[in-house]
């Protein structure tokens, strides 16, 4: 048939062992939360999915930790808030109810979990938080957080659409959805990433909302009244592979005529750089299950734990777009 | 208590009367080209064929959902499934794309057809209020287009399928095509034919028009599954545009957009009435209006805002007087 | 509101102008309403009666013209203008509710002040029932005891009595007696012409917005006061009687509508009806005797226990579709819920029923239509400015007669007809009367619901009498007097129908 | 008499219809999944629910009228902004501030429907717009998040318990018989439901049925406000992403308690029952734990679904 399968096959791409960076501050052993000592084996782990598994990256996020956990014979608990914030502390403490010793979130906000890490300190329930970084206090309210610094993706993309352009060009900055804190920080590191280099002008940046169509629609309204763009920056994968489409409309090369960075790794992206169409694409790794469990497992053994973990993020672009395909998710 | 005279020139009244009233039934168009001037002295490239091109293919897909909403409005009724349709649509094109097109596109109808005599099922034979009864399928229809397509988005390739969104056909994008063919065809139904005054009766007085011997329940199924199926094609057509099968992100928030346009083109939504020239020009109007603000650039806030300014104000002036 | 104790007029207008897209409703209309007297306000339909009401009580602002006000009025519109939905009690106390020593409204005191009052009315319903599901005689009793609970200096009456039955109608007009010997000024409209020479001192009459006379009525003779309404010579009108009903008709056949057992507790019970081609049957019965639900029965529109309707013996499937083929057609009771599609222009509502007929295919064909409308404009005489004018704005009784027409042009073989001629004016209503005695001499059945005696008496071939949602009795030829329906009906002979205390105790013992 | 108590139980039925069902799926769920009873899975599920039926109880006043509001949804997230940003300046500024400013939209709603008569469906759409619109330009396009500090006043608000049960769940419970009352005991409760029954009669009545408007939809416009100030308290901080497409599940919520969309007729007893019923449901499918998130809308929508039929064919 016509439908081309997009399962990702299995979470475990090399990209998922973690280039561990301690950050300032002092890091966290259980005896200094006091926290009962959970052997992973057997346990029961809560797993708090933010927004349904309809993107690759929240498909391969949910799917990297339910593997790591079949390999540990957890008990693993999933819920998903389906991006309802006042679901996702529900789901916490539902799970926290069903007997979770060990919790991972992927919140959906950086703020207003607050009442859901209350609930688990009462319990005194460790909590991983993964993907987006909280402003409650690690250690306390949560135990670390393990993600990609989002900041340093713009910055990365920043550089790739400057070796891309030489330098000189007019970029269009397809948002992500307004309000969200990752869409902030993806801007703010791009712009901080090109401000010294004069030659490339911000001349548009409007929301695509993380959505393929939006994307497309923005970029062709853009390319109609600004015809001299010479490269998007794109804040995810979805909102780069609709201005792929728009910018092929207009009778332009996209990769060429214009290029196109964006964020996330997934693989219709990266099939596009492979194919010529498309320029770089800075990874948002997703696979979080082993470091996530790697942490549990640790803090269980009273080791430290850092207060943050970053995951490494891949990179793409056309010098080896083709050999790291299946990396993709 | 006494009122003071107020012997006024009934001439003067009159025709100050006779302008509202015209403002009223044209405050729409009044509208389109009023912005269409702003841009053209305004706005950079704006006056370029290309342009006008983008500025019709993107509308198609909101009008044609808008002329089936505009049909369920005049019944005094509201779909607020049409975006779950469009979802169910763009699921059920990559199960049956590999049979080729054709089949594709008629089971996306098909899929369109049963959602909307569904609809029209509760809300006739049942008796739900239109609200609630397609509030139900707002909520489980993308949930069941995410199931049948796994929750994935689905990349297309048949070439056949794809043209449809990108070709042109008598120098005009297919999409446009389709739709002004509807548009024609929505405006000859519910002008000229007894099912077209029969809605509206229905939409105007459904008591009476039960009394008055009118199959109102086989024209509300029928209204309802018009709209179903229209929503499925204009999902169809944004499917095959977008290159993708998209069932997370197809036609969300489409409901909303296609009632502001049917209202902005001055149907009321109390029903007994469908201007689908009004309507046509509805989607025009929040298309240019939508296409003006990215254009310039205007943050989201800023652009949020004046499209609630633009909506009451466009209302205000189509509004029937008491 | 202080009530100044002037001798001068209680409401005074002068130069009126009022005027709605392009119908000038009012026409430089002075009106002089004198402190004590009861004012009968007549005209033919459409001549602004209920816009110079409107204007009196400040609804509508006029265009010109002065109005002084010197005193609270209270209203009771020509449509009953109640809340269906809300209880009867919340419906009379409403805006003036009695109050709990904590401000809250007092239900209890509520419902019981209410039952109180509408016995006085001869209302004996659950007043916690909500009113829609009164029917629409008994709603007007309560717009009535509302408007009169009031405490107004004047009271203005929009046809009142156009959904009463006889005795409803006494029990109005001792109100308003009553009212008046309290010093009240009272307004009352009303096509009756019987009703206004008993209780009216005064009368203003309005032709086409016009004040054409003003005067006392006494001396005014009824033949002059019709002419002055129409517009026309006395000696033209001398020639019409009472009612235009004609000779009996010639009904030998097998009936063509054949209704048996029709069963929808608790409003009506076995109720058989027949009639034959030809023939006009009139049911008669009181308030809620269940005579509106027969003939929605009849169509269809009322889910039935029990009970087939026959036409030309064949069953009917039950519902308003199947049984508008099978060719009957119903005029409904309630023209502005059931009857007339306000948005649509007069065209539309008259040819609705019949767009099938007039379609091809589907599209409907504009000339077939226009000259169907064309025709029944000028049968009926409907008063509209143009075919394309919105029904909504035409007055009450030329939305009737666009309904009677919508009837007409589907060419029923049986036509149910509820209160055919409410809100008509004389000249109208004999114009409707006569069609009925036309259509039935052209062998249509015709089914018809009268509040009036005498558009009974004098229109039915035969009568049913209906009584608590049963056949009570059937009358034809010799039986057909005043007497024998009434003793029917009321199951006595009314010979105390002025006692209320009487009444209220009748109406008790057949409302079981 | 048999047919007369028969009819005293359909009342009771068509009336109940929601409690009915309620009663139903509580008593299934407690059988079915044991920790649906815990105290703690009840306290939170009425948390949970206060925050709504605030919400739902302005809804409840505006749909009573024959109007609707689309515009809670976003009043509500611009409440918690505001209340968060308030914070700063003290208890009373984080508590007035979104009552004030969520309060006059809502008025302007109410001016803009009854005044010009323009549908309200339109006029809260745009307002919808309006307030996201808004929302985001007080936070920098949604960059900043307002923080309220931990150890506040306002905290309390939202955080504290009696006997573990929040203090939202008093409030809402507080208001709900407040509303109750001013629904069916007061001369503006008569208003409304005249306005909603027959509007053209009600003002033939003397009904002031442009004043009820503007009140109510002035009323829903605070109480959405409110909903935003407590749940900002309960979150500490200014949540900007909250709040999209709440308005439907009010809607949905004072629908499935028995007031008629049409207006004229409700309860605010059936708005709270309607509002347990969704969070029961919700909680329950949390319960099954397994169920794959696609799945979760399709349950709500037959659920919402098989309650409004139900409820339908109890009614006939
Ligand atoms: N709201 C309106 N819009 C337009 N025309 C109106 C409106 N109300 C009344 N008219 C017109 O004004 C004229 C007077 O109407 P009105 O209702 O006052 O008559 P009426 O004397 O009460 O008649 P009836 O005895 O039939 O009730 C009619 O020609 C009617 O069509
Ligand atoms: N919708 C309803 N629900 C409940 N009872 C109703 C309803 N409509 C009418 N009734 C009751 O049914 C009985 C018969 O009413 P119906 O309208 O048939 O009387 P009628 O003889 O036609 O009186 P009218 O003179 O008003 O035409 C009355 O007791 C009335 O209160
Ligand atoms: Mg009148
Ligand atoms: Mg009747």
């Amino acid at each position: 048939t016509a439908r081309e399968s997009q399962q990702t096959t299995s979470s475990g791409g090399p990209a998922a062992s973690a280039a561990q960076q301690q950050s300032a501050g002092p890091g966290c052993a259980r005896s200094r939360t006091g926290y009962p000592q959970v052997e992973l084996e057997g346990a029961t782990v809560g797993f708090s999915q933010s927004e349904k598994e309809t993107n690759p990256f929240r498909t391969a996020e949910t799917q990297s930790i339910r593997d790591e956990a079949a390999k540990h014979k957890v008990n693993l608990l999933v819920t998903n808030a389906q991006s309802d914030l006042n679901k996702q502390i529900s789901d916490i403490k539902s799970l926290l109810d069903r007997g979770a010793k060990l919790l991972i979130v992927a919140p959906l906000n950086s703020d207003g979990l607050q009442p859901a890490f209350d609930a688990a300190k009462a319990k005194q329930v460790p909590v991983v938080t993964i993907d987006r970084k909280v402003t409650s206090q690690p250690c306390t309210d949560y135990l670390t957080f393990i993600g990609s610094d989002f900041v340093e993706q713009g910055k990365r993309a920043a550089q790739q659409m400057i070796k891309a352009t030489g330098g000189t060009g007019k970029v269009a900055i397809l948002l992500g959805a307004s309000g969200n804190n990752v869409t902030v920080d993806r801007t703010k590191g791009f712009k901080d990433g090109i401000a010294g280099t004069p030659g490339l002008t911000v001349v548009a940046e409007q929301t695509g909302e993380f959505d393929r169509s939006k994307g497309q629609a923005v970029m062709e309204q853009l390319i109609q009244s600004n015809p001299d763009i010479t490269a998007v920056y794109a804040e995810n994968d979805e909102m780069g592979v609709g201005a792929v489409t728009a910018l092929k409309a207009a009778g332009k090369q996209p990769g060429k005529d214009v290029k196109v960075v964006s964020i996330d790794g997934t693989r219709t992206a990266v099939q596009l750089i492979a194919d010529g169409g498309y320029t770089a694409v800075v990874e948002s790794n997703p696979r979080f299950g082993p470091l996530a469990f790697d942490t549990l497992e640790k803090f269980g053994k009273g080791e430290e734990i850092p207060q943050n973990i970053v995951i490494s993020d891949d990179e793409y672009d056309t010098t080896n777009a083709q050999q790291k395909l299946n990396n993709a998710y | 208590m006494t009122l003071p005279a107020t012997k006024t020139d009934t001439k003067t009244a009159t025709r100050t009367a006779a302008r509202t009233r015209w403002l009223q039934d044209n405050g729409v168009y009044v509208a389109v080209v009023a912005l269409l001037l702003f841009n053209a002295v305004f706005t950079s490239n704006f006056l370029t064929l290309g342009n006008f091109r983008t500025q019709l293919v993107q509308a198609a897909p909101v009008l044609i959902v808008a002329l089936g909403m505009a049909l369920v409005i005049g019944t005094e009724g509201v779909d607020l499934s049409v975006g779950a349709v469009m979802a169910l649509a763009a699921a059920i094109i990559p199960l049956y794309l590999g049979a080729g097109p054709l089949l594709a596109i008629l089971m996306a109808l098909v899929a369109g057809l049963t959602a909307g005599a569904f609809n029209g099922f509760l809300v006739a034979k049942v008796g739900i209020q239109p609200i609630v009864a397609t509030l139900a399928l707002l909520v489980g229809g993308r949930g069941l287009a995410l199931v049948i397509a796994d929750g994935q988005l689905v990349q297309l390739h048949d070439p056949a399928f794809l043209a449809l969104g990108t070709d042109d056909l008598l120098g005009l994008p297919i999409s446009v095509l389709i739709a002004a063919l509807l548009a024609i065809a929505i405006a000859g139904l519910t002008n000229r034919t007894t099912f077209g005054r029969q809605l509206v009766a229905i939409g105007d007085n459904r008591k009476a028009a039960t009394l008055a011997g009118l199959p109102v329940n086989r024209v509300l199924v029928g209204v309802y599954t018009l709209c179903g199926v229209l929503a499925a094609i204009s999902g169809v057509l944004a499917t095959s545009r977008l290159g993708a099968s998209d069932p997370a992100d197809m036609g969300l928030l489409m409901e909303l957009s296609a009632i502001t346009a049917v209202v902005v083109g001055g149907t009321p939504l109390t029903g007994g009435k469908v201007r689908v020239l009004g309507t046509v020009f509805g989607v025009i109007l929040m298309q240019l209006v939508r296409a003006t603000l990215i254009k310039h650039n205007l943050p989201d806030s800023i652009a949020q805002m004046i499209q609630a300014a633009i909506i009451v104000a466009a209302v205000y002036v189509a509004r029937e007087r008491r | 509101m202080p009530t100044e104790t002037s001798a001068g007029p209680v409401i005074e207008v002068a130069g009126v102008t009022k005027t709605f897209a392009g119908v000038r409703a009012l026409d430089d209309v002075d009106f002089a309403l004198k402190r004590g007297e009861i004012h009968a306000l007549v005209g033919e339909n459409g001549a602004g009666k209920s816009t110079l009401i409107k204007v009196l009580t400040g609804i509508h602002t006029p265009d010109g013209g002065r109005v002084t006000r010197n005193g609270q009025i209270s209203t009771i519109y020509q449509e009953v203008n109640l809340v269906p939905l809300m209880s009867v009690a919340a419906n009379l106390f409403l805006g003036r509710e009695p109050r709990t020593r904590f401000g809250l409204i007092d239900r209890t005191r509520r419902d019981a002040d209410a039952a109180e009052l509408l016995r006085g009315y001869g209302i004996t319903a659950d007043v916690t029932s909500p009113l829609g599901t009164l029917a629409v005689g008994e709603q007007q009793m309560v717009a009535l005891a509302r408007a009169v609970e009031a405490d107004a200096d004047v009271v203005i009456m929009d046809e009142p009595t156009s959904s009463l039955e006889p005795r409803e109608v006494e029990t109005l007009l001792e109100v308003v007696r009553k009212l008046h010997q309290e010093g009240i000024t009272i307004i009352y409209v009303s096509h009756r012409m019987d009703e206004l020479y008993r209780i009216c001192d005064t009368v203003t009459v309005l032709r086409d917005g016009r004040n054409v006379h003003s005067g006392p009525l006494e001396e005014l003779p009824r033949i002059e006061l019709v002419s002055l309404m129409l517009g026309r010579s006395v000696g033209e009108i001398e020639k019409h009687g009472t009612t235009a009903f004609g000779e009996d008709h010639h009904a030998d056949t097998r009936p063509v509508l054949e209704a048996r057992g029709l069963t929808s507790t608790p409003r009506i019970n076995g109720v058989d009806v027949s009639i034959r081609p030809g023939e006009v049957v009139g049911l008669a019965g009181l308030l809620g005797s269940g005579r509106t639900e027969t003939a929605k029965a009849i169509i269809g529109a009322l889910p039935l226990d029990h009970g087939t309707v026959f036409v030309a013996g064949k069953p009917v499937p039950r519902n308003v579709k199947a049984a508008t083929r099978a060719g009957i057609s119903m005029l409904a009771e309630d023209r502005k819920t059931e009857g007339i599609i306000p948005n649509l222009s007069v065209r539309e509502n008259i040819v609705l029923a019949a767009l099938p007929r007039l379609s091809r295919f589907g599209v409907i064909s504009r000339s077939k239509q226009d000259r169907i409308v064309d025709t029944f404009v000028k049968r009926l005489r409907i008063k509209v400015s143009s075919p394309e004018q919105k029904v909504a704005e035409l007055s009450g009784g030329n939305q009737q007669k666009v309904l009677l027409a919508r009837w007409l042009c589907t060419e029923p073989r049986i036509l149910l007809l509820d209160e055919p001629t409410r809100g008509i004016d004389v000249g109208a209503k004999a114009e409707v009367q006569a069609l009925i005695d036309e259509l039935a001499r052209e062998g249509l059945a015709v089914l018809l619901i009268s509040s009036e005696l005498d558009e009974l008496l004098d229109g039915a071939d035969r009568l049913v009498v209906l009584r608590d949602g049963e056949v009570a009795g059937e009358l034809e030829g010799a039986q057909l007097t005043r007497e024998h329906v009434l003793k029917a009906i009321a199951a006595e002979v009314m010979d105390d129908a002025a006692s209320h205390q009487n009444r209220h105790q009748n109406s008790h013992q057949n409302s079981r | 008499m048999i047919t007369q108590a028969a009819a005293v139980r359909t009342k009771v039925l068509q009336r109940q219809g929601a409690a009915v069902a309620l009663v139903l799926v509580v008593a299934v769920s407690w059988l079915v999944f044991p920790r649906f009873g815990s105290l703690d899975n009840l306290r939170d599920l009425a948390l949970q629910g206060s925050f709504l039926a605030v919400i739902a109880l302005g809804m409840t006043f505006v749909i009573i009228t024959g109007g609707i509001d689309l515009s809670v949804g976003s009043l509500y997230a611009l409440g918690g902004v505001l209340a968060a940003w308030g914070s700063q300046y003290g208890f009373l500024v984080a508590l007035a501030l979104p009552l004030l400013v969520c309060g006059a939209i809502g008025l302007v709603n109410g001016l803009l429907i009854a005044r010009t008569n323009m549908a309200p469906f339109i006029v809260t759409l745009a307002s919808l717009l309006f307030a996201r619109g808004l929302l985001l330009a007080i936070t920098d396009e949604g960059a900043t998040t307002y923080q309220i500090a931990p150890d506040s006043a306002f905290v309390e608000l939202g955080r504290g318990t009696v006997f573990g049960f929040g203090y939202p769940i008093f409030i809402a419970a507080v208001l709900c018989v407040l509303g109750g009352l001013v629904l069916n005991r007061t001369t503006f409760g008569q208003n409304v439901f005249a306005t909603g029954g027959a509007e053209q009669s009600a003002i033939l009545l003397g009904v002031p049925v442009a004043k009820t408007k503007i009140r109510v939809y002035t009323v829903s416009g605070t109480l959405a406000g409110l909903a935003g100030a407590l749940t900002a308290a309960y979150l500490q901080s200014g949540v900007t992403v909250i709040g999209v497409g709440t308005e439907l599940d009010a809607i949905a919520v004072v629908v499935i308690g028995g007031t008629l969309l049409t207006g004229g007729m409700g309860t605010v007893v059936g708005t709270v029952i309607g509002v347990g019923l969704i969070k029961v449901i919700q909680n329950v499918i949390n319960q099954i734990g397994t169920l794959d998130s696609n799945y979760q809308s399709v349950v709500s929508g037959v659920f919402l679904l098989v309650v409004v039929v139900l409820q339908r064919t109890l009614r006939r």
